[in-house]
């Protein structure tokens, strides 16, 4: 069996280009997102993204300071207890991105019909309320006759609304451990990750760790993303830095706070992208950008009892490194 | 004050009040994120609580989660689910009994707006906001579907307003049997919690009216500090200062003192 | 905390009724479900059922050969394997049962509609087909226009199907594993147990083994069905049987033939009766029956290490006969 | 015949000759089961291979499995999800390539039969069947929504019939582009292989045609064992008999000799 193993550069030059409709699988703006695959976005100067994030993460935060989106749809642009995303902020109140609104069910009721290749998704929620009048991407138009119109249930008559299905052109989705054919396993909330995966005309997975399709045959109910449905895989611990991963690390509360400060003005920006997206180039270089001590106490997360099931599976570096030889000399 | 307690802390427990054991309840993050695992603490150990990531039967450990799939909130659960899950299957299909919710702007129909500030009307051209806020994330879909709502903000004047810049979150809509109009699955705001008091709609009207307010304000602090003509509702009081066991349960939850911080 | 334990009998007079939509969850034919249900409705002697089934089961082709059912929406009406359901087919052949028909997929989404509390499910299946054209319960029309009524989407304009959700009064879910508390883990395919959970007004789960809700709290992502969703939690080991159950005991063959073959008659199925349901009192007689050989035989389930990661947390019998004990007490 | 083979394996390898490697399929239980498994093991390695129980990357174990989620399908495979991913996600959606289907009854233009048998032409006034067959199970879903779709059966007159007492799965319906009138995301059926040889569409009239005999079958039998009018298509030949390769694949996936059964 052939692994789908690529090296984080590679995966961003191979499965993304300008102006694409690329979304994020992720859990809420705190939870595990594939944040290092949004740096590399922005390290290969990606533009015109059409971003679709279920909530905002830190990585939609950092594309939006960076002026890599022009388009957004989302269900939440906050970043919970860590208050507003301030990239995202700027980016919206100057025009710059436009922002779409929905729900956070719209979101995960829009890739469901996705994934059924639906129409349209019938809605009880969203429905009169500005969410629905108003549309960011037909801004002339109130009550926006086509961001959710009315659909009349023929049972009864009565009116409800239809949301657009989403197909993204791609998803990049933080799992928590694949294996090198692309079977993978979340801890923690799914969040909207299944559906997307459904969805989404192609799949890029983000693993916190590989293990060996043993694990899968082991956990079959916990392989929620099966491999036929995976382009590729990339090996990239700590990618949902500096939020957390259930079972993995937690939130790093000072670097939350660091980057979001220096994300709400250009200058900030600037430094952050020198300091924490340009500075390295290899995943050894970002391990120690984050630092060893704050690996380590990271790690030491309540959580970690949660990946212990799956400890004796785990490969090691060693075994990444040579399946990933193999891939690029082939 | 007969107790030591914070305006947070009695918003909170406040809140908490409103939900009755057994229920199935859905928090956010934060505030009420914090009253409703209070509630748990003191009058509904039965609360079935859940978040909408679907993280269900979790209790907070190690301090306010710093959202609604915190690591915070991950050490105990007996189940993860999703959104479509969460919000779909359990709180937009009217299951759910109780939500609370937060808000940055309040109308008197108990309409919510999360979404940004204009400042001033918005005409038919949308356009940017001046602020953006957080937009719906659950809000709507708990506003939509809950059998009923509980909105929790601070009373600041700005934040009552005749007119909310942006409707986020259904409360009654233009009042009356407005939301009828609508296929909602869920009855709309039983209750506004803010820093001063407790607001309840009335019957007919669906206008919000001011049902308590604190022992530290007062009605006529609170109809200065709301943008529409107050009325005061019959039932008028004083709400329950928290009592200590109240306190004492809430402080357990509230590991790390965010509301003794005012 | 208070438990959810309940004896066999006791679930099915306090949670069933004459006439009522009862619903099975189970995986398909040959798979798990909660047959033993089906066997203590037919000693209480419930009838006239409407019977919602995904697919037809053992427990299904019993409850039509015993006259319990009157009304039944199903997507499948086969045994696989074992061939044609002798019980349905005379039910269904004779008129007695009223069966209306569905495709797997339709049933699973108007659970899905169910779970939601939507009026319809768009539905690009079954249109098209007199699976949409042919209603059963509604016999005189052709073609049916309110089966699977045609609704427009606003988007397009074009005509898709409408099924309608299903929101049963009760279903009762095989599980594999359960605590005392209804939090619950299925091991192999789901099927629709997990759309089916949401969509019923009320949840019993009948479970192959009990297990301290800690070992729920180490795979989380497991717990497909949360305790807070569940009525209440029945043991009874093998109660799929002749079925199997993934991770726990094969499909007892002879068995199936033997109950298929007998539900061919009349006198079949007052023989099988006897003999298989009227036969026993308590679930230790029920194990007798089925017979220790047989029990270990079809305990020797190459798929057994499927449930290897969950066995140091299995209730005991006495565990479990003290909690049962608890229950009746209060 | 040049090697000993059963008509059943011939089938059985004329239906797998029509999956390619790397597709998204599905099949079904019993002979659709063996053809995709076969196909596996011979000249697709790749297929993807899924069932309608949602039951990823498996291979049956210890015979021929009972089921589309048999314990023989349980034992070594990497993902377990359910019907509305499996039939809704992958297939109904267009995004499996092929998918195996039985048949009861047909027409000419492939639509599918297997609720029942009345004998008769029913007439607007729907009443049970002389007899019960399956229903659809997952059929109609796959015949709607997979791209392409080969449907198995036995070549005996009565089965292909000028009507289907029951159209239970939809081939081109009325024939031409009839199938258009309905959003269905796949594209029908593009052969009918049975035990005697294998039938395609006409890509103008969706009649289906007879393109293949099998070495111990006749272009006259076939025809004498079909209810219309048969046409043979430019392209008739005879189906290559299976190579050794190709039966020492199948019997290894057939392990407990079910088609040999004659």
């Amino acid at each position: 069996m052939t692994h789908k193993l690529i090296a984080l550069p590679q995966a961003v030059a191979r499965f993304t280009r300008d102006g694409m409709q690329y979304a994020s699988g992720a859990a809420l703006p705190v939870g595990a997102d594939a944040v290092a695959f949004g740096r590399e976005l922005i390290r290969q100067n990606r533009r015109q993204l059409h971003a679709i994030f279920h909530s905002n993460t830190q990585q939609l935060n950092l594309l939006c300071a960076a002026g890599a989106v022009d388009k957004l749809e989302c269900g939440f642009t906050g970043l919970e207890g860590f208050g507003f995303a301030n990239g995202l902020r700027r980016a919206v109140e100057s025009g710059r991105v436009v922002l779409e609104d929905y729900s956070n069910l719209s979101m995960a009721l829009r890739f469901l019909g996705g994934a059924l290749n639906w129409p349209f998704v019938p809605a009880t929620v969203n429905i009169g309320t500005d969410v629905q009048f108003r549309s960011a991407f037909h801004p002339e138009e109130y009550a926006s006759p086509r961001k959710i119109p009315p659909v009349i249930d023929p049972f009864s008559g009565q009116e409800y609304g239809a949301l657009s299905p989403l197909r993204p052109e791609l998803a990049v989705i933080h799992v928590t451990l694949a294996d090198p054919e692309g079977n993978a396993i979340m801890l923690g909330s799914e969040w909207s990750r299944f559906e997307l995966s459904r969805a989404a005309r192609r799949v890029v997975l983000v693993a916190d760790a590989l293990v060996a399709t043993d694990c899968m045959r082991q956990f079959p109910n916990l392989v929620r993303i099966p491999g036929l449905l995976v382009e590729a895989v990339v090996y990239w611990p700590f990618s949902a830095w500096p939020q957390a991963s259930p079972g993995v690390h937690d939130v790093d509360e000072p670097h939350m706070r660091l980057m979001n400060q220096a994300l709400g003005t250009p200058e900030g920006y600037a430094g952050y992208r020198r300091d924490f997206i340009d500075s390295y180039q290899t995943l050894d270089e970002y391990l120690a950008l984050i630092g060893p001590d704050r690996i380590t106490a990271l790690s030491a997360t309540a959580t970690g009892f949660l990946l212990d099931p799956y400890r004796r599976w785990l490969l090691s570096r060693a075994d990444i490194d040579e399946l990933l030889a193999e891939s690029k000399a082939s | 004050m007969s107790l030591n307690y914070t305006r947070q802390e009695m918003m909170a427990i406040a809140a908490g009040r409103e939900i009755r054991d057994g229920e199935l309840a859905i928090f956010g993050v934060g505030l009420s994120l914090l009253a409703g695992f209070f509630a748990q603490a003191h009058h509904a150990p039965n609360v079935r609580a859940m978040t909408e990531g679907g993280i269900y039967g979790a209790t907070p450990v190690g301090g306010l989660p710093w959202g609604v799939e915190c690591n915070r909130l991950c050490t105990n659960a007996v189940s993860f689910t999703g959104g479509l899950d969460a919000l779909g299957f359990l709180v937009a299909s009217g299951r759910c009994e109780v939500g609370l919710i937060g808000a940055a702007q309040v109308d008197r129909f108990g309409n919510v707006n999360t979404t940004g500030i204009w400042g001033e009307l918005l005409d038919e051209h949308y356009r940017p906001p001046k602020t953006r806020l957080t937009g719906s994330g659950g809000a709507n879909d708990i506003a939509s579907g809950c059998q009923r709502v509980v909105i929790m903000l601070a009373h600041e004047k700005k934040r009552f307003a005749e007119r909310v810049d942006y409707l986020t979150s259904p409360g009654y809509l233009s009042g009356g049997n407005a939301r009828a109009r609508y296929p909602f699955r869920g009855g709309g705001p039983s209750a506004m919690v803010t820093t001063l008091g407790i607001l309840r709609p009335d019957p007919e009207t669906k206008e919000f009216q001011l049902d308590a307010y604190f022992a530290f304000s007062s009605p006529a602090e609170i109809r200065a500090q709301t943008g529409w003509d107050l009325q005061f509702a019959p039932t008028l009081h004083i709400a329950p200062e928290p009592t200590e066991e109240e306190l004492t349960a809430l402080r357990r939850v509230d590991v790390t003192g965010a509301l003794r911080r005012n």
